[in-house]
């Protein structure tokens, strides 16, 4: 009888153990998905909105460098210049031919387009050399796109930015709130099936041992120029979300300090587990906007980026699979 | 002609300020095999330092002493607590010292604030003279002489010293350097520390001759110090002298004929140089895959 | 007794080279360790210098633990290392690698200065060329030379006959010979002939174990126990090999 | 009709002034076990290299089924059919045991750049894992991250890893390197059964009883020269191989 119980136990135990609850299934997802959806029901305040739309398209811009650090097992330091990209696409295009749904297409396509030949360009002349120097080379172009935009001032109106209009439907609140957590989804779904696929559990197996991986026959070349451009592509559609939510678009989004950002969202919240990257993209934003107001009272809560950098050390130091990765631990722990 | 030489000078004097940061990120990559991404941060500590002491004394050369101290400090705290954790872990150092870098920064605005301050060049070294058509900035002298003796001092101290020689051989054979009775690990942290030293010279001299300091000089400047390092190859204090002239160089000619440029030959000169000879123009060792 | 290794394992990464190393090394001899490839002889030099640290068992010389300590540490006690690659630091000079293992310059050092250039004296005319363009003979005498200089009680050397000519070898044997007036050598030899012309004691592992440990001259007529540990040499005809 | 599966012409390389394999000119036959063995530094870890496609060699040739490989990348080489182990344990140590295997299953079967599908859809690549890994009785550790496996096991995932892989030949690095005496058993008996399958199987190997028992051939290598290749009795008998081993006549 009792050992019937704990079998029981057992295997309740084992549904909640997080690996298989999050890898069994779907419906995590799903009631995530339920709550977020209730949001726009329990307030109407723009600024709340707008906070969570913010962490949804943060949270897909970490999740694609997920796909680079945690699933890959590279560092890039150029990733804000896919996203800038996108952002720039739209609002360039959008400002000079009106805001309408065919053009903001046009900018989507376009985006895509440039960011898989970007992607593919930087990949091929960086991925050959050592982790470090990948870092120095990605470092270096972001560089270069950043300046780029800050001189371009009759496009881009350097580092001053420029606003714009976006299309009418996407005008009202609460179908731009529901649009992007709809993106979210998608990309999940999608990032999801991607590192399930052949090709993503091969880009886990180059993380492991990059030499076995191409000796078991794997042209690890081809298998990381995918997942820059994977990484890439999906940078570049939350840069069109980004763009598309603060109307406005200004060198920052091609700052070095973007692709820190996703660095820092990606190891907090837990590298190699793409919700973690989710998580923390929810924190640091929270953080940014909580602290940020608390500023007012001293000026030292606007340096609150100090917090969320010696995190991250202790992290990268103690912690390396992040919040998610240390939780399913001490869970598989409790268990085992 | 004296546009030519204005530029050479010019280009002289950035890159002999870009050599002072460069040379210790080498030593400290040949060495310990850190890229150290947090560089450029104690590069502006060291400016930031030096200004408000310079706002405060008047004098250049309390300036230049108390911004390398500030770098110095910083440089052993940062190898003490958290980069000896992860020698010999690749990814793990670029991560953490990033992070170092963000604290860094951050704290760096906390103290002196996000602003950007304005620096005079200190009056004994301010002004310029003429020879024969030819206008020559007294300051860039200065710079390119400081450049020259930092250069040479620390080419000294590598091949003539007892210290240097235990550096070189380290970058060889660590093992065998603790073998013969060396603790290689306080050699470490001297070099962390005499490097982030350099850095921060490079910071204090830099402040006046661009003009004006802010919390950004640090990433633009390290950005260029990695190209240099990269050309001159790992661990080699003479290529670095020669790739950062040659950067200095390269970035000023291309800037006179088309500003936006200056930045980008850099970096594809250094994209070309890692896929044709990783190891850099003047370096040993290899820095491809294998 | 200067050296005593006993139940020593030593792990590296999770290969278990070392399973039980016991024995002991008697002051002022010359002993040699024999055993096949991928026994554990380096591997218990190298653990004996802290390079590959016990993780079990204990290291002792002249009575002090050594387990533990660094290896620049176990060096100041008094222990010189020649590895099986030498070491040999090709950028510096000849001069440079000799003076970086100097750790006092008093009188005593500048003797053994002088005794590494008499027994080598090859090295007296190189000593300012770079020791890249140093012949395979000649960096062997540099990283025993080195090993020399300071005031060691015990020298441990790794197969330093590999890739030289028998001449060379013959050399080397003298040099040893030379060297142990002075000091305690553990070698690690694969050439049975030197091992024998200049080892008193020997010592075999096999697979990670001390199996035999004992006085030269008897190993010698044990031609069962060279032939099961030492190679192939299953068949008795190969005696005139030695 | 192939006589040899493998062929070395006057095979080279050199790391500055040394000269780690020096003109090696070998034929390997198929369906032959050939043992590779010498002294310390002999080079027979880096002509495994060679073959192998870790190092690319300075002179010589290197061909496969008579085709020249001498330049080509190691990923295309085992696609050819040469499949290799090394002398350090080389497994995706944070992926589970089945992963391993099931990685190298989807390897050979030719899918690669698949990026859509659920890898769970080619359940014929599980079922295959499965059955290598009853093969090396690893079966009951399947789920387990091959990091937590013991290093005698972590050596037989490392040969289901190389057998799923199907080569035609295997280049084996030592392996049973650094393994506890009462594990070496275990491999033997893979060995052996490898062995009874015809397959070509190239080893490097220390363990000269190991050797003798198995090989059909034995090569000997010294200073990065062939010294000597022959049936096992014949090599044992050899006193060039002797001296090799011994170290030359020396008084």
């Amino acid at each position: 009888m009792d050992e019937i119980a704990n079998l029981k136990l057992l295997k309740k135990a084992e549904w909640l153990r997080p690996g298989k609850f999050l890898a069994s299934s779907s419906w995590v997802l799903m009631v995530l998905v339920l709550i977020l959806a209730v949001v726009p029901l329990m307030t109407s305040s723009r600024t709340t909105l707008n906070l969570w739309t913010e962490i949804y398209i943060l949270g897909v811009f970490a999740m694609s460098y997920d796909i680079l650090l945690g699933y890959t097992g590279i560092v890039s330091f150029g990733h804000a210049l896919f996203f800038g990209t996108g952002a720039y696409m739209t609002g360039i295009i959008i400002k000079n031919t009106g805001p309408t749904l065919s053009n903001l297409l046009l900018a989507v396509v376009g985006t895509i387009f440039l960011a898989v030949v970007i992607s593919l360009i930087i990949g091929y002349l960086s991925l050959r050399v050592k982790d470090v120097y990948y870092a120095m080379i990605t470092l270096a172009f972001a560089e270069l796109f950043f300046i780029s935009a800050e001189k371009w001032r009759s496009v881009t109106n350097g580092a001053d930015g420029f606003s714009f209009q976006v299309p009418a439907f996407l005008q009202d609140r609460y179908v731009f709130y529901y649009g992007i957590l709809a993106f979210l989804v998608l990309v999940v779904l999608l990032l999801r099936r991607f590192i399930d696929s052949p090709v993503g559990r091969v880009l886990q197996a180059i993380r492991e041992n990059e030499k076995r991986a191409e000796f078991l026959g794997y042209d690890v070349l081809k298998f990381k120029l995918i997942s820059t451009v994977v990484a890439g592509v999906v940078a570049s559609l939350a840069g069109i979300a980004w763009a598309l939510q603060q109307r406005f678009v200004s060198t920052g989004v091609m700052a070095v300090d973007k692709t820190i950002d996703a660095l820092l969202m990606t190891t907090i919240g837990g590298a190699g587990t793409l919700y973690g990257a989710l998580l923390g993209s929810g924190l640091t934003t929270l953080a940014k906007h909580r602290l940020g107001d608390l500023a007012k009272i001293h000026p030292i809560f606007e340096r609150w980026y100090i917090i969320f950098g010696l995190l991250y050390i202790m992290i990268v130091l103690f912690f390396p699979g992040g919040i998610i990765g240390t939780w399913k631990r001490i869970w598989n722990k409790k268990i085992t | 002609m004296d546009i030519f030489m204005n530029l050479t000078l010019s280009g002289l004097s950035t890159g002999m300020m870009i050599f002072l940061l460069a040379s210790g990120l080498s030593l400290i990559f040949g060495l310990m095999g850190v890229l150290n991404f947090a560089h450029g941060s104690i590069f502006m500590w060291g400016a930031y330092s030096g200004v408000w002491i310079y706002f405060r004394t008047q004098s250049f050369i309390m300036a230049i002493l108390v911004g390398m101290i500030m770098g110095m400090a910083l440089g052993w705290l940062a190898e003490r607590t958290i980069i000896r954790r992860v020698y010999g872990r690749h990814i793990d150092q670029i991560l953490i010292t990033t992070g170092l870098m963000l604290v860094l920064n951050e704290v760096l605005k906390a103290v002196f604030g996000p602003n950007i301050i304005a620096v005079q060049i200190p009056p004994l070294l301010a002004g310029s003279w003429e020879l024969g058509g030819i206008i020559i900035v007294k300051y860039r002298v200065f710079t390119i002489f400081v450049g020259l003796v930092v250069a040479a001092a620390v080419h000294l101290i590598l091949t003539r010293t007892r210290v240097g020689m235990i550096v070189r051989a380290g970058v060889q054979n660590q093992e065998m350097v603790q073998v013969l009775g060396i603790n290689i690990r306080q050699v470490f942290s001297l070099v962390f520390m005499f490097g982030a030293g350099l850095a921060a010279l490079g910071g204090v001299m830099m402040a006046p001759a661009i003009g004006s300091i802010n919390p950004n000089m640090g990433l633009e400047n390290q950005m260029l110090a990695f190209i240099v390092v990269v050309i001159g190859g790992m661990g080699s204090i003479l290529g670095s002298a020669l790739a950062s002239v040659l950067v200095g160089l390269a970035g000023v000619y291309t800037a006179w004929f088309l500003p936006e440029a200056a930045l980008a030959v850099n970096v594809l000169f250094m994209t070309v140089v890692l896929l044709i000879k990783p190891s850099g123009l003047f370096g040993m060792g290899g820095g491809r895959n294998s | 007794m200067i050296l005593q290794l006993s139940h020593v394992q030593t792990f590296i990464e999770q290969f278990h080279i070392l399973q039980d190393v016991t024995f002991e090394v008697p002051e002022g001899e010359v002993t040699v360790i024999l055993g096949r490839n991928g026994a554990g002889k380096t591997t218990t030099l190298r653990t004996i210098m802290g390079l590959t640290p016990p993780a079990k068992g204990s290291v002792q010389f002249r009575g002090e633990q050594l387990n533990g300590l660094p290896p620049y540490a176990i060096a100041r006690k008094g222990i010189g290392f020649v590895p099986e690659d030498q070491g040999i630091f090709s950028d510096l000079t000849v001069e440079e690698n000799l003076s970086l293992a100097m750790r006092k310059k008093d009188g005593a050092t500048k003797t053994r200065l002088q005794f590494v250039l008499d027994i080598f004296p090859d090295l007296e005319s190189k000593l300012r060329q770079k020791s890249d363009s140093l012949s395979g003979g000649q960096k062997q005498m540099l990283a025993i030379g080195r090993a020399l200089i300071t005031d060691n009680h015990l020298l441990l050397i790794d197969e330093p006959s590999k890739g030289l000519a028998p001449i060379l070898v013959e050399k080397l044997a003298q040099a040893i010979r030379e060297i142990k007036k002075h000091t305690t050598v553990v070698l690690v030899e694969q050439n049975f002939a030197l091992a024998s012309a200049v080892g008193e004691r020997y010592v075999i592992i096999d697979d990670g174990h001390t199996v035999r440990e004992g006085k030269m001259s008897q190993l010698l007529q044990d031609r069962e126990l060279l032939g099961r540990y030492l190679g192939i040499t299953a068949n008795p005809k190969s005696g005139k090999v030695v | 009709m192939i006589e040899s599966i493998i062929r070395t012409q006057e095979l080279t390389i050199r790391f500055g002034g040394h000269t780690a394999v020096d003109h090696v000119s070998l034929d390997i036959a198929p369906h032959t076990f050939t043992s590779i063995i010498g002294p310390n530094g002999a080079g027979k870890t880096t002509f495994l290299n060679l073959l192998s496609g870790l190092l690319l060699s300075s002179s010589g040739q290197i061909l496969f089924k008579d085709q020249d490989v001498t330049k080509l990348p190691a990923h295309r080489r085992v696609r050819l059919g040469m499949g290799r182990s090394f002398q350090i344990t080389n497994v995706f140590p944070n992926l589970t045991v089945l992963e391993n295997v099931r990685l190298a299953v989807q390897a050979k079967a030719g899918v690669h750049y698949q990026l859509l599908h659920h890898h769970r859809k080619y359940s014929e690549f599980i079922d295959k894992a499965i059955a290598l890994l009853e093969t090396v009785y690893l079966c009951g550790k399947s789920e387990q991250p091959a990091s937590s496996l013991a290093h005698g096991d972590k050596r037989k995932l490392e040969l289901a890893i190389i057998l799923a892989l199907e080569p035609e030949v295997l280049l084996l690095d030592e392996p049973t390197a650094g393994m506890a005496v009462e594990e070496v058993p275990a491999i033997l008996d893979l060995l052996t059964r490898l062995k009874a399958d015809s397959r070509t199987i190239l080893l490097v190997e220390h363990k000269i009883d190991m050797v003798m028992s198995l090989s059909d051939v034995v090569v000997v290598l010294a200073n990065g020269k062939l010294l000597a290749k022959g049936e096992p009795q014949q090599i044992m008998e050899n006193e060039q191989v002797q001296a090799a081993y011994l170290g030359g006549v020396f008084q």
